[in-house]
């Protein structure tokens, strides 16, 4: 049945084991870390790594996993459809970049060409929407393409795609190579824009609150220490994500991972755009769906 | 002649349905056939010789009438009663022994009687010693010997045979021709034998049953009272020879040329 | 005699392919991270066999593919066998099986993973069903289209029953059932990749989705490399098993 | 008279298949949004059809569909045609057909989209391979094994090159080629759901993922539904195609 | 008889390999056949009787030796020697006028020349009305028949033919047998026809080639000095039957039982 492999039981002797997944890109560096240091006490941490957000969401909405560092859209997306799940804190602050080839200049050079993004329902499908407008354009004047990150520098480069905007560290791979240049970094875009969160499953939450507590806990002391972006922190993250430290250095350079608390005004900007664009019609209220309550106690 | 029936078919008549058509394939026919008896069917391809085979061997159910033997009617192919196909039949994943003790499986016997049982019938046919090949190594002549042995093997009181020779070449058809009749004689086996070759009948035969086509009826019934082993070449052989073909000739009024016997 | 030409013309064919590649990139003019050249696959094939990785992987995409594969197989000719001898239950049963088979069993994995969990069971259950299809349809032709005469030996003989399917009817379908767990190997071979793709964390899938998602396409291509010739090796073991049956089996 | 009973047993099929589904949920108390009961994706084919959803998407993947297979099975057919009269080339060529043909068209995708870009052209293109080497294998098999008879009568009337292949080796090999063809049709069929899963934007593969992505698991299990259905008439078509021929060629 | 000599084989020989061993298949064989002559090749299966006829085709290339067709070597088949196979070889996918034709398209005709040369040689073995049908519609005597009228439509010199009549039933084979004679008399074609029926090679040969086999060798020539057609029941058919008889029964000296002819 469903549920049924789910590995957080609370059986006093043994250790339970929090089972969190997570896609091998920059945004999820702080659970990587919080593992690596592995200063928590009273759980075991397992990291389960997924091809794909697809296969993620499925992992957790069945219960085989409690929790994800995943984007924050498609959590919501199971929540609207009744699966009980929390953002609990960011996966990180900014450090996504729209990357184009290098004869694009500015928002019109854009016109009439292909542009990748992930996932229909990403926070990088409404950056896209956002610096369309901010340049006087309309969405559909580009033609948005969901691609596998993966292959959105080989597109680039084989000039299939005019430039994509995608999670970390896809966006410094091209630029690494001088296939690529940076159009815009998302702050310019929209400030404070979420993209990936941690979210935890509200039945583990029920069951296991101080464990869960305890792993928020770590969990912000990994965000502060991979914050410092340096050789150990890089290290650390290159257990789980194969790349040159060159790209990873650009990656960081964009990104941070202090403060992690989901503040309001940005999620409902988030839902506000959400809605305008079609692409969700009863987002989750912050009110249902973002808990607090981990991160303040973590303070 | 021991004067036992064993076969006795009544009235017996069997169509088969073709695209809602019905296709009378055999029609009245009645015959006996006596105890130690070698009886052949004649026919041209397609007089529903093999039919009449089947319902007698209780594969195939008669529409009308019925098939006796030892006096009960047969609803189901059985032991006492063991039909030998035209290509063999033998397993061709079972070793030549294991291909005769197949039917002795069935029976209470131990493994090692069985085996015993098995040899002794392949020693019957002049194979004891190739008893550990497989069917595919040996020649058409030896599969069909084995076929019979593993018949015999069951001590069965009937064998029914379906153009069991027709696959060989002259030389090895006359050699079993031979065979049989000498192992029949041996074990007092009643056979039954479809054949469409003149000559064959003749010479294996106590009677002959001359079938005509659509629907198959059995024309004629003719006793040949020449002594065995009979000589091919005999006057007396070639007057059933000519006789007969004048049977069929009569029957095939269609045909423009005239035969040369 | 015949091992040395074989030997032959595999290396011919290899060298072929890699000249065909090599020129591919000179002509195509890819770059090196995008398009790996033959060297630089094969620096990445000697890495993951150095460091184990490849080795590792390869055994439990082995491991899940038996076990997905030997369960299908042993489930679908039991089953093959009782449905080829009773038409009327086939005929009703026939279309979902119809109705099932053309679709991707990767289609399935939203449901596979409710049921399954994450891990190997999802793998597995992906090669089962990609076995399974192959081998139940050609277990209940095999059964249906039993020699006529066999058959009427049996009933000659009054075998029936569990006698009948062991001495008749399995060891005469056998060559066929043989030829539809062959094809099965390759069809759950090939889905054995697109399976680990899906939600599994180890496995020659997962090796290639994970070398795509750190954009180290020459990894990749080291993959799609070994899983090449494992298939093939897999391919030519059943083959070998097949002949070996059927020469035990007195066929040709 | 065989109509009424086909349509039985398949309306038969159905209702089994429906009542298991259902009692698999009531049983195993799943979670409606996780595993859609049958009304409730009863409603979800229809909402797909009323918005033309379904019609657009079956559309294009088989236009694709159409389009990788037909252009494997025209290549296939002409190179298996000349290769199986060329044993020695075959010789060399076979070991990288059988390297090639036990990877996943899906494990490529890296590369498909690198050499073909994105759109139609990956989804075509791992139709392409999935059709291409069951077709290229069985004509090449078809061909070596057309009847000696056959070749020593083309001998024996002084026929050669072009009118040998025409008018005795294409026929002669026509039913094992048309096996090949069957056979490759359902591959195809099973892989075009895996090829649009990657990087295509449209098509019933890409609803799939769509619904998936959507959390909309009752889409998803429609879209089954419709590729198994459709695949299966596919299957049929290539099927009445293969007697038609058969027919039309003297053949049972 | 018309004293042309048309097939003149040399001296020739044949072996195959088998696993490395050498089996010698034919050896040291010399004939002459003239102009409208037919001869029968006569042996047990296995003696190398097809070999031989494969080789005076030229589908196959003997060791040593030559075949030589109007005193030039074969060295490849063609036209001019037209082979009949056992199991007809018409080509399923063409109908029975299209198989006729088959020959004909490598000739220079028009597409109504050679439906009229089709029907033709068609009407001469009595199928003229059947053109549009396909083979497998057809029993096994009117494929045969197809098949001699698609060799006779190329007016060859020669026709060979491999135990053309071993699957028909008796009745069949005897029609055909007397068809045979009837068209090899009115187009005047040379004939070699491999058999292992001793009274089908009496019945239709001027001289009967012997064989034994291991390896195959011509032991002996026989010629038929009887008039056409002949009476198989006839005391000289007898004769030569009884005769040929005894020369096989003298090479199978294995044979433990008596056969009776
Ligand atoms: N199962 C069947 N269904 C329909 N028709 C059948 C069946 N079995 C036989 N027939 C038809 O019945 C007729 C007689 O067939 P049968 O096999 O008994 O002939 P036969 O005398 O044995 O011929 P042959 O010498 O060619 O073996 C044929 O016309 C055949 O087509
Ligand atoms: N291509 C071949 N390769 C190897 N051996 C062969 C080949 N063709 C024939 N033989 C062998 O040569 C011998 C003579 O064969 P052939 O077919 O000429 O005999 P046959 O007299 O025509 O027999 P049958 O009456 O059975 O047709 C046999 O032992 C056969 O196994
Ligand atoms: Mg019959
Ligand atoms: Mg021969």
């Amino acid at each position: 049945g469903a549920g049924e492999d789910t590995a957080a039981d609370s059986s006093s002797d043994e250790k339970p084991t929090i089972k969190i997944g997570y896609l091998p890109i920059t945004h999820a560096v702080p659970l990587f870390i919080e593992e690596q240091e592995e200063k928590y006490e009273g759980f075991n941490l397992e990291l389960v790594k997924f091809g794909s957000w697809t296969e993620l969401i499925d992992a957790l909405n069945t219960g085989n996993i409690d929790g994800a560092s995943m984007l924050v859209t498609l959590a919501m997306k199971s929540k609207e459809q009744g699966i009980d799940l929390k953002a609990v804190a960011l996966g990180h602050r900014d450090g996504n970049v729209l990357v184009t080839n290098n004869d694009i200049d500015n928002a019109e050079d854009l016109k009439g060409k292909k542009f990748a993004i992930p996932h229909k329902f990403s926070s990088h499908n409404i950056l896209l929407y956002h610096m369309l407008k901010q340049n006087g354009l309309e969405y559909e004047d580009v033609e948005a393409i969901e691609l596998p990150p993966a292959e959105m520098p080989a597109a680039l480069a084989e000039g299939r795609i005019a430039g994509y905007l995608v999670a970390e560290p896809f966006g410094a791979v091209s630029v690494a190579i001088d296939q690529g240049k940076v159009l815009y970094q998302d702050q310019e875009v929209w400030p404070g824009s979420i993209d990936c969160t941690l979210v935890l499953r509200e039945e583990f939450i029920e069951e296991q609150n101080e464990i869960a507590q305890e792993f928020m806990d770590y969990y912000v002391e990994a965000g502060e220490t991979a914050e410092h972006k340096d050789e150990h922190a890089y290290e650390m993250a290159s257990e789980y994500l194969d790349v040159d430290q060159e790209v990873m250095d650009l990656s960081f350079k964009w990104i941070a991972y202090d403060d992690l608390r989901i503040h309001e005004d940005d999620y409902e900007q988030l839902t506000d755009s959400l809605v305008e664009m079609g692409l969700q019609d009863n987002p989750p209220s912050y009110e249902e769906f973002v808990d607090n309550s981990f991160i303040d106690k973590a303070k | 002649m021991n004067q036992t029936t064993i076969i006795n078919v009544e009235k017996m008549s069997k169509s088969f349905e073709k695209k809602s058509e019905v296709l009378p394939v055999l029609k009245n026919i009645t015959f006996d056939i006596q105890k130690g008896e070698v009886v052949s069917i004649l026919g041209e391809s397609g007089c529903g010789k093999s039919t009449l085979l089947n319902i007698v061997g209780g594969f195939v159910t008669p529409d009308e009438g019925n098939v006796y033997l030892d006096g009960k009617v047969v609803e189901q192919p059985n032991r006492r009663c063991i039909m030998l196909f035209q290509d063999y039949g033998l397993l061709p994943w079972r070793s030549v022994r294991h291909n005769v003790e197949l039917g002795l499986e069935g029976l209470k016997l131990t493994a090692k009687e069985r085996k015993e049982r098995a040899l002794y019938y392949l020693k019957l046919v002049g194979l004891e010693d190739k008893g550990e090949l497989f069917p595919k190594e040996m020649s058409g002549g030896m599969q069909q010997r084995i076929g019979i042995a593993r018949a015999l093997a069951l001590r069965p009181e009937l064998i029914l045979m379906d153009e069991p020779f027709a696959a060989l070449d002259t030389f090895n058809r006359y050699y079993l021709q031979d065979e049989l009749l000498r192992i029949q004689e041996q074990e007092d086996t009643t056979i039954i034998l479809v054949t469409h070759d003149i000559d064959e009948a003749i010479y294996l035969s106590d009677r002959i049953f001359i079938m005509h086509p659509n629907p198959g009826i059995i024309h004629k019934e003719i006793n040949i009272e020449l002594a065995k082993p009979r000589d091919r070449s005999h006057g007396d052989f070639q007057y059933y020879r000519k006789y007969i073909f004048e049977e069929f000739r009569f029957n095939r009024p269609e045909m423009a040329i005239d035969f040369n016997i | 005699m015949s091992i040395p030409k074989t030997t032959i013309n595999i290396i011919a064919g290899m060298a072929i392919l890699l000249v065909v590649w090599q020129a591919l990139i000179l002509i195509g003019g890819y770059e090196e991270a995008l398009f790996p050249p033959p060297l630089r696959v094969g620096e990445g094939i000697l890495s993951l066999i150095a460091d184990g990785t490849l080795f590792t992987h390869f055994q439990v995409s082995f491991l899940r593919f038996l076990a997905g594969y030997i369960s299908a197989v042993i489930l679908a000719i039991f089953l093959g066998l009782i449905l080829g001898r009773m038409p009327l239950l086939w005929g009703v049963l026939n279309p979902i099986a119809q109705l099932i088979r053309p679709v991707s069993p990767v289609a399935w994995s939203p449901f596979i993973v409710l049921w399954f969990g994450i891990g190997n069971m999802p793998a597995i259950v992906i090669i089962f069903i990609a076995s399974f299809f192959p081998v139940l349809l050609s277990t209940v032709s095999a059964v249906k289209n039993v020699d006529q005469t066999y058959l009427k030996i049996a009933q000659n003989f009054e075998m029936k029953g569990f006698e009948l399917v062991k001495k008749i009817i399995f060891p005469a379908a056998f060559p066929y059932i043989a030829n539809g767990l062959h094809i099965a190997v390759g069809t759950a071979w090939i889905f054995l990749v697109a399976g680990e793709m899906v939600g599994a964390q180890s496995g020659l899938g997962y090796l290639i989705v994970d070398a795509r998602n750190s954009m180290r396409l020459d990894l990749v291509m080291a993959g799609i490399l070994f899983i090449g010739v494992s298939g093939l090796l897999l391919d030519k073991a059943v083959g070998l098993f097949e002949n070996w049956i059927n020469k035990k089996w007195g066929r040709t």
